[in-house]
């Protein structure tokens, strides 16, 4: 059952190219190289990240999409370092470096002014992120007084301003997360987040479990701080519309690498990867003629059974022999654009 | 949940196993083993009593674990008297879940009256420890098996119905409900045949670990003569009587205490084992593999 | 002054190189339930009120009498009529003097209570009327002639009547023990102890004057618990009625130079007693026979009694009608097994009725049963609380009871007259020759004549082989700390603590 | 929130009433007859008789209870058969040995357990949480006469460091005592506190704390802490419950006079009015208890709604 | 491909007429969940019904299902009330079907799909294990399921597959409406396609009716031929899926399809971002419930009660402004698009 004998060759073979290596080796407040994070479970060894690079400059947003399963959050997750030691495996080789330090080097104490100091995080799902058991002023100002130093009063009213600054009441900070709808309870992760005017803001799927109306209000939030700010920001979702929306750069991400990457205007107007082409086309749209939609073959990669050459290539109609035994390495496709196929740019 | 999975974690669970191969011994002992022993737990010979066990004293005359107060084989009484605890615990169990559950799923599933009248029940029974009921009403009706299996099943049955219920109540609002019902599927249909298979785990689990709070309670009303009646042993009533020997004949008290608490132990840690294999929310010793390396003590690459 | 003032300084002086505190603790396994001096129920309660109460007179519980309150006494010719010539000078710790208007007072009230209080159903259901004859004599009058009187006249004690008619009997429960005994009841815990202090003003002062100046009395059930007290230094002593668990005295091994552990002979012992049912297999004189000869009374007597010894028949030395020329009672189980063979005994089912309360039954009667299985009986053994017991023995419905027995201040009087002619136990056992001899007892003002009578009761019983059958004598076993004194368990299972006292030449 | 209370009262009521209506018919199911175990063995059946008359229980048993319920609400609890005194004084007289007991074994308790608890829930896997899982599963297989059987054998009789009886009211004479019921209870807590803690660790709001970068000690016993506290307050209010209805055992074999004591005394006596308030007073310690925990926890966990 | 079907002449297959679920919350008041809804659903169309959480949808599908008593209306299926002329409940789980939005939940986890799937079967007394078993393995068929899943247990199945087999039971009895109550909200974009190309693959051969509940607008207009948009337990606009979307007329359902982020590089939309959180349905004030949030309110919201008002054949607006709604939002349109 457990696929521990995994193709260490397709490890070794993968090589870089070298406009992938110049971008990865240009300058950015985040460098993400070669992640690789595996959980140990009863049932598998589940190969969640398999060498993701990524970067992300000073004040840019990038958009991570990808399937559920992907590795978005695990990705989000390792660049706090705070994957759970006893059950996630980070090989060796993996580097985090975070404006010019490796995250996986620095002290408790550095992690600690790095964690919702210099990076925070919004999570995926409003209704866990928060305690229920303390205020949701607690809950805010806990990162004050950690970070900035703040006694509890003073920690208390800025918590109410922030809570003020995302649309909600100042004086609800006595209020507990249960008596919050989930999208206010979004709107507290968020201030939390946005307390200490971190220089990378990692939202994960800010808006998935919230409705059309108060999605749009948070967007606009955000929309908001970042050019306030120039907070950089690391968008995680599966919406398009969002990425399109927000971002300016677009990475996706199939079984645990990045797949393709470039301005999300490129990527979103000339998918070159069959799966974001795949996914592009999955999706109904809003304007237009209705046609069939042309959903993508197979089932969603299996992270703890990943198939030998480019994960993707069970699920590929253009597949090809070299697909099944070899990792395709990002290729520049031109403009920025890099892709991670043997056939692309061919339609 | 899938089987093999459970039954790996069962096999690497060493608390379930210990567990279960305890309980196994010790039923197997206490069924098999009087038969091949020729002593008689209730006939005392006076001319025997208070020998040592096995090894300690002189003239052995095959008393592995010594003789009492009034000259019994202490071995053999202890197996009567387990076998009695056992068969008390087994049944006790057994209809505790019987109505528990019966009561449970009725309830939960159908609300209202039928659930504020049997929850009141409930609430006026556990207003009152459950030993305290025992005691009062062992009695009143008297010591016997019977009556004490009675006691034991109308004392706990109210913990099992709570737990069922509130399972019910959560099963009930599933969609997977809602599906038999959209294809008329009746009550019962859907009580006994959709949800109860779903509750079967919990069961196993409450209904192994009642069997310790059961034989604990079947020992403390043997302890306060309101258990077995002597002359017939009960592991109760041999520690009530050895207390007074402790200093002299310890082994009076001794082996009942052992073989009580083996026993509660074996099923405790089967249940235990059970809970750490069924449930994967709870967090078991032994259900994670443990990976000592720290992510970010990691050698850079060369 | 709480309980842990008093508890600590039990302690404190253990080692013995101070002096030894002044407050005494003893534990007992009895239990204090109620605070009415007339209705002792409990030995403790009769021990707890002689504390603080005194009787008319006082006894060693073998036959003697001493005065008390009453400084002489006489019975008229035929017993009906005893005549008491009280103290004079006594008070109450109200300063109510002591005299024959009291002495009515408190007999009207036990007449008026004949049919709730225990000592007046026990003893003085013959008390009809009493009677001032001058300030300090008083006279006590009986239905019929009643020579035994003086034998339970301990058990009574005098409370003040002016007190009394003003707080009524609320002043028991409210703990308000006015008495003119050495100790001053000061606090009852129910369960847990009563506490006293040294009255200052006992009128016998002088040859009665403690050493301790107050103390404690701790309730203790359990046996093990009690004896741990005292061996940690915790308690002066330790008794209970008809003496201490023998299980325990294992654990006095090892503090033989601080605790003296007394092993008294006692005239109490365990008895079998037959009952009668309707078709009762009791009634073949064969299969009572058997019963008896299948019991090895000296395995119970040395094993389960502390070798407390066999008695020869229901009277055993110490009471009045013993005869130590009685053959001993046999052992011959293959004779009973004979016997059974050819008795009328089709192997019904005897139910064999026993308490848990009485000394040493659980074991007892789990031999017996073994003893009596060995022959060829089938028993239903049958230990009930006390509760339970009383109600089935009732009923009527038992072949065979287990009971403990003594005769007080050697006198078999009550347990002849309510075994043989008011059978309370309803075991239906009526015979017209046993009962003739019994009445006769009873009214016989003669002692050498009673004696007689009381022999031949005694051996009628032994040769019928019933109704009631001896087992073995109980070992009286008490407990004191050395250099404690006044602390008795008599034959007769009764203990007394009254005066207690401090003796230092003892302790060591 | 006082409406809350108040209905819970009233709510606590009626269970009460029916505790009552349960445990006077169940004394009187009991066979033996107060009136003769009252009485010496020798009283006639006549003067049993008239003790029954006297104390009423001649009565038809719907007056029976009538006059036991009304006598509640003036305070009159009845008067015990044996004690030959009103009940309420008496149980009242013997109530702090229990509580001191009670909450002596669950404080200790709570705070080994919690100790222990947190601790091995934060360390999972390591040998600490190892000794906590096999304390909890022993110390819940011991039976409590045995144990206390063995506690009195080694300390009071072997070791003699402390006093085996109980019934002084120093700090000794509790400390076997406390100490056998504080086994069973810390077994049980420390194993919900353990399992709370760590689900409390796995969940998501807890990896947000750490996010923010919080350290570990301040995650583990200020944010989990709290959330980990809620079945264990529970729990603890159970061991409260059923320890202040009558530590039974425990004062058997110590000889405390706590009501657990005097209810099997009163059992065996057929002291009808002691049985039933002891049980009514159980029952309301019990109901009360519940109601403070419910209370608590709502304090702790805002989404309990008091309603 | 277009969504329109003519419906002049045509019986509605199902109607709802003034339908209400309220629900009383012990010491809140009235939970008004589903507040005098009207709509027909025609032989072979879909009607969508979407809408922001809480308002009503699943509850709407509920007591169409009589898995909740209704409050108040009535439901007509084929022109006969579902609550009271259909005595047998039986019958009526012949004519409608539910697929449930979660598959997770929907499936019970201790029976095999085999088990699931002939459930319907079992209950509706079709005949001997034989018969249900090759009822079960045409029912397969039908929706492209293989037959070795037929031994597995749900959870081994992953999440588009159990909405399959979630469909296949809803079509187990040859229902002619099925309402879908979000049956692809939980799941991955890629699935959700196959799922979505499934439903209206099945609706083309067996001429089904859906009501297809929904919160994703563009989903909506993929499969539906009318829509209709719920706000608190209320329809507020009904028309073709067309209809709403160039021409949407009522605030709430202009400033809904304008939150809509596009993945879009041309034309852009002025965003009408609404202000504050859906209110509770607990007890609503009389009025335009939208009225507290609308951007374009007016006192005379507040006061009036309104009606559903045909504004063009087929289009139905719960707004008296309607009219300047739709000027206003035009206007920004432009605007925003200079
Ligand atoms: N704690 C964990 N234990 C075991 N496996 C895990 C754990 N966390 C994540 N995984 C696995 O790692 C893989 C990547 O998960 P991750 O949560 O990063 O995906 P994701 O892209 O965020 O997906 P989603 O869109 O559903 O949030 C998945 O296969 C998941 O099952
Ligand atoms: N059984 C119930 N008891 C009380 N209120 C209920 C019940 N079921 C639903 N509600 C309430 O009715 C309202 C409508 O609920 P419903 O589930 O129909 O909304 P929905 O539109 O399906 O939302 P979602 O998109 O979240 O599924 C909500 O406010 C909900 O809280
Ligand atoms: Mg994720
Ligand atoms: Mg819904």
């Amino acid at each position: 059952m457990e696929n521990q004998t995994a193709p260490v060759s397709a490890q070794d073979e993968f090589v870089k190219t070298r406009e992938w290596q110049e971008l990865m080796e240009s300058d950015a407040l985040l460098k993400v190289t070669d992640l690789q994070v595996h959980f140990q479970t009863e049932r598998a060894l589940i190969k969640a990240l398999n060498g993701v690079d990524l970067l992300i400059r000073k004040g840019e947003s990038l958009g991570l999409v990808g399937e559920t399963g992907a590795g978005k959050t695990t990705t989000a997750l390792s660049i706090l370092n705070l994957l759970r030691r006893d059950i996630a495996d980070t090989k060796d080789g993996s580097s985090i470096v975070f404006d010019g330090k490796s995250v996986f080097d620095m002290s408790e104490k550095e992690l600690r002014t790095l964690r919702g100091g210099k990076v925070s995080m919004v999570f995926q799902n409003p209704l866990t992120a928060l305690n229920p058991v303390f205020t949701v002023g607690e809950q805010i100002g806990m990162v004050l007084r950690v970070h900035q130093k703040m006694n509890d009063k003073d920690a208390l009213k800025r918590a109410g301003e922030l809570l003020e600054m995302v649309g909600i009441a100042g004086s609800r900070i006595k209020d507990y997360p249960s008596q919050f709808s989930g999208g206010m309870r979004q709107r507290v992760g968020i201030a939390a987040a946005l307390a200490c005017n971190p220089q990378l803001l990692i939202a994960d799927e800010p808006t998935t479990a919230l409705d059309v109306t108060i999605q749009a209000q948070i967007l606009e939030l955000m929309r908001g701080l970042q050019t306030k700010y120039d907070t950089s920001l690391l968008m995680i979702t599966h919406n398009l519309g969002i990425i399109s929306e927000l971002c300016q750069q677009l990475a996706v991400m199939y079984a645990g690498r990045i797949i393709e990457y470039g301005s999300a205007k490129d990527v979103l107007a000339s998918p070159r990867h069959p799966y974001t082409q795949g996914l592009l086309g999955a999706l109904p749209s809003l304007e237009g003629p209705r046609h069939r939609l042309t959903a993508i073959p197979g089932v969603i990669a299996d992270a703890s059974n990943l198939p030998d050459g480019c994960a993707f290539h069970p699920r590929c109609a253009q597949c090809c022999e070299e697909c099944k035994t070899r990792q395709p390495s990002m290729m520049h496709v031109g403009n920025g654009h890099f892709v991670a196929c043997f056939n692309h740019g061919k339609e | 949940m899938d089987k093999k999975l459970v039954f790996r974690r069962l096999r690497r669970n060493p608390f379930f196993l210990t567990g279960f191969i305890c309980a196994v011994v010790i039923v197997l002992a206490v069924v098999f083993v009087p038969m091949l022993l020729h002593w008689d737990p209730i006939r005392q010979s006076l001319a025997d009593r208070f020998m040592a066990p096995q090894g300690f004293s002189e003239g052995f005359k095959g008393h592995i674990l010594g003789t009492d107060q009034l000259g019994r084989d202490v071995l053999m009484r202890l197996l009567i008297g387990g076998r009695s605890s056992l068969i008390i615990a087994l049944i006790a169990v057994v209809l505790q879940n019987v109505i528990g559950v019966v009561l449970g799923i009725v309830t939960g599933y159908f609300g209202g009256a039928v659930d504020s009248v049997v929850m009141r029940i409930c609430d006026v029974f556990l207003a009152i420890p459950a030993m305290l009921v025992a005691i009062a009403v062992i009695a009143v009706i008297g010591a016997s098996i019977f009556n004490l299996i009675l006691v034991m099943t109308l004392t706990m049955w109210v913990y099992l119905c709570k737990v069922i219920r509130n399972d019910v109540r959560i099963y009930k609002n599933k969609e997977f409900v809602s599906a038999s019902r959209v294809f008329g599927g009746s009550d019962f249909h859907i009580m006994f045949k959709q949800i109860f298979p779903n509750i079967t785990t919990n069961l196993l689990i409450i209904g192994s670990q009642s069997f310790g709070t059961v034989l604990l309670m079947e020992a403390a009303l043997g302890f306060l003569n309101l258990g077995i009646q002597p002359p017939a042993p009960s592991w109760g009533n041999m520690i009530n009587v050895g207390r007074g020997y402790l200093t002299t004949y310890p082994w009076l008290a001794i082996a009942p205490g052992i073989a009580l608490m083996l026993t509660i132990l074996a099923f405790n840690f089967l249940g235990d084992g059970l809970r750490d294999v069924f449930d994967p929310k709870r967090q078991s010793f032994f259900s994670k593999k443990k990976n000592r390396r720290k992510p970010w003590k990691i050698r850079q690459p060369l | 002054s709480g309980p842990a003032a008093g508890a600590a300084q039990g302690t404190a002086p253990a080692g013995g190189e101070s002096a030894h505190s002044k407050t005494f603790n003893i534990v007992t396994s009895d239990s204090l339930v109620q605070l009415d001096p007339h209705n002792i129920t409990t030995p403790a309660d009769e021990y707890v009120m002689k504390m603080s109460y005194d009787s008319l007179l006082d006894t060693d519980h073998k036959g003697k009498f001493v005065g008390n309150l009453a400084t002489s006494w006489e019975f008229n010719t035929d017993a009906t009529e005893l005549t008491f010539h009280l103290r004079q000078g006594v008070k109450f710790l109200n300063g109510e003097p002591w005299n024959a208007d009291v002495a009515v007072y408190n007999f009207q009230r036990l007449i008026s209570h004949k049919d709730d209080f225990a000592v007046a159903i026990n003893y003085f259901s013959p008390l009809v009327g009493a009677e001032k004859i001058d300030d300090y004599t008083a006279k006590m009058i009986f239905d019929n002639p009643y020579p035994f009187a003086l034998n339970y006249l301990h058990q009574f004690v005098m409370i003040p009547m002016e007190a009394n008619k003003e707080m009524g009997d609320q002043m028991f429960t409210d703990m308000k023990q006015i008495g003119t005994g050495p100790w001053i009841f000061d606090e009852w815990v129910s369960g847990q102890y009563a506490h006293f202090k040294k009255n200052p003003d006992y009128w016998d002062k002088d040859e009665y004057n403690s050493y301790f100046d107050d103390g404690y009395i701790h309730f203790v059930s359990e046996p093990s618990s009690a004896a741990g007290a005292q061996i940690s230094g915790d308690a002066d002593a330790y008794i209970s009625f008809g003496g201490i668990n023998s299980d325990v005295v294992p654990l006095y091994k090892g503090t033989e130079d601080k605790i003296q552990v007394v092993m008294n002979d006692m005239n109490m012992y365990a008895d079998l007693r037959m009952g009668f049912p309707e078709g009762s297999p009791l009634n073949d004189e064969k299969v009572r026979e058997a019963i008896d000869l299948a019991i090895d009374r000296q395995s119970i007597a040395d094993q389960i009694f502390q070798g407390g010894g066999v008695p020869l028949s229901i009277l055993v030395p110490g009471d009045v009608g013993y005869d130590s020329t009685m053959a001993p009672y046999e052992y011959n189980p293959d004779k009973a097994k004979e016997l059974l063979a050819q008795s009328s005994y089709q192997g019904q089912e005897l139910t064999f009725l026993g308490s848990s309360a009485f000394l040493k039954s659980q074991d007892s009667m789990e031999a017996i049963t073994s003893m009596l299985q060995d022959v060829g009986f089938k028993i239903n053994l049958n230990v009930e609380d006390l509760a339970t017991f009383n109600n089935e023995m009732a009923m009527g419905k038992w072949d065979l009871m287990y009971a403990t027995n003594q005769c007080i201040n050697g006198d078999p009087f009550l347990y002849f007259n309510s075994r043989f002619v008011t059978d309370f136990m309803h075991s239906n056992f009526k015979n017209d020759e046993l009962i003739g001899l019994v009445k006769k007892f009873n009214v016989e003002p003669d002692a050498a004549v009673r004696e007689d009578l009381a022999k031949q009761i005694s051996k009628w019983n032994k040769d019928f082989h019933g109704p009631a059958l001896a087992l073995a004598n109980v070992k009286g076993i008490y407990a004191v700390t050395k250099g404690t004194t006044g602390i008795n368990l008599y034959p007769d299972g009764y203990e007394s603590l009254t005066h207690i006292s401090w003796d230092p030449s003892l302790a060591k | 929130m006082v409406r809350y209370i108040v209905r819970r009262l009233l709510q606590t009521l009626i269970v009460l009433f029916f505790v009552s209506v349960c445990a006077f018919l169940l004394v009187r199911i009991a066979p033996g007859n107060p009136a003769r175990l009252m009485l010496p063995q020798t009283a006639t059946d006549e003067q049993v008789a008239m003790m029954e008359t006297k104390l009423g229980l001649d009565k038809p048993l719907p007056v029976q209870y009538w006059v036991y319920i009304t006598g509640i609400f003036k305070g009159d609890f009845g008067t015990s058969t044996s004690y030959h005194q009103p009940v309420l004084p008496i149980i009242l007289q013997r109530l702090p040995v229990t509580a001191k007991i009670a909450f002596g074994t669950v404080f200790f308790g709570c705070l080994i357990a919690i100790l222990l608890g947190v601790i091995a829930g934060a360390n999972r896997g390591k040998p600490v949480d190892f000794f906590a899982v096999f304390f909890a599963l022993i110390g819940q297989s011991l039976a409590t006469p045995w144990l206390a059987v063995l506690l009195v054998y080694i300390f009071g009789i072997k070791l003699k460091i402390l006093p085996a009886i109980g019934t002084g009211s120093g700090l000794k004479y509790f400390i076997l005592p406390v100490l056998t019921g504080v086994v069973t209870v810390a077994a049980g807590i420390t194993r919900i506190a353990r399992s709370g803690m760590a689900s409390t660790l796995s969940e998501d709001y807890i990896t947000a704390t750490y996010a923010k970068g919080i350290r570990r000690s301040v995650v583990n016993w200020k944010y989990a802490f709290k959330n980990a506290m809620i079945p264990v307050v529970t729990t603890a209010g159970i061991n409260l419950g059923s320890f202040l209805a009558g530590a039974v055992i425990v004062e058997t074999v110590f000889g405390m006079a706590g009501i657990g004591f005097l209810l099997c005394d009163a059992v065996n006596t057929r002291d009808y009015a002691m049985v039933q308030s002891l049980l009514l007073v159980s029952a309301f310690f019990i109901t009360f208890i519940n109601l403070i925990v419910d209370l608590i926890n709502a304090r702790i966990d805002p989404r309990m709604s008091l309603e | 491909m277009s969504n329109s079907i003519d419906y002049t002449g045509r019986e509605p297959l199902v109607e709802a007429r003034h339908l209400k679920k309220y629900f009383k919350l012990p010491r809140k008041g009235v939970l008004h969940a589903v507040d005098d809804l009207s709509f027909n659903v025609y032989p072979g169309e879909t009607l969508g019904l979407v809408g922001e959480s809480g308002c009503g949808k699943s509850t709407v599908g509920n007591v169409m299902m009589r898995l909740l008593p209704k409050t108040d209306g009535q439901l007509l299926y084929r022109g006969k009330d579902v609550f009271t002329e259909w005595p047998d409940k039986l019958e009526i789980s012949k004519k409608m079907q539910i697929i449930f939005q979660d598959p997770y939940s929907s499936l019970n986890p201790r029976k095999t799909v085999d088990k699931i799937l002939s459930e319907p079967y079992f209950i509706h007394k079709y005949g001997g294990g034989d018969a249900i078993a090759k009822a079960v393995r045409e029912l397969c068929d039908r929706v492209e399921l293989p037959h070795n899943i037929l031994s597995r247990f749900p959870h081994e199945l992953d999440g588009g597959m159990r909405q399959v087999v979630g469909i296949a039971r809803a079509l187990s009895l040859d229902s002619d409406l099925i309402i879908c109550d979000e049956p692809v909200s939980s799941l991955d974009v890629s699935v959700q396609a196959r799922i979505i190309n499934l439903l209206m693959d099945l609706q083309k051969r067996l001429n089904l009716s859906y009501l297809f509940i929904s919160h994703d607008l563009s989903v909506v207009r993929h499969i539906s031929n009318r829509i209709a948009i719920m706000y608190l337990g209320q329809i507020v606009e009904m028309a073709d899926t067309d209809e709403i979307f160039t021409n949407a007329m009522h605030p709430y359902s202009i400033a809904l399809l304008s939150a809509v982020p596009r993945v879009n590089t041309g034309s852009k939309v002025a965003r009408i971002v609404l202000k504050g959180d859906v209110p509770s349905p607990v007890n609503p004030k009389p009025g335009c419930r939208f009225a507290p949030r609308c951007w374009m309110s007016r006192p005379a919201c507040a006061a009036e009660n309104q009606e559903l008002v045909e504004t063009a054949p087929g289009h139905f607006v719960f707004c008296r402004f309607a009219a300047e709604a739709r000027e206003r939002a035009k206007a920004a349109q432009t605007y925003s698009l200079d």
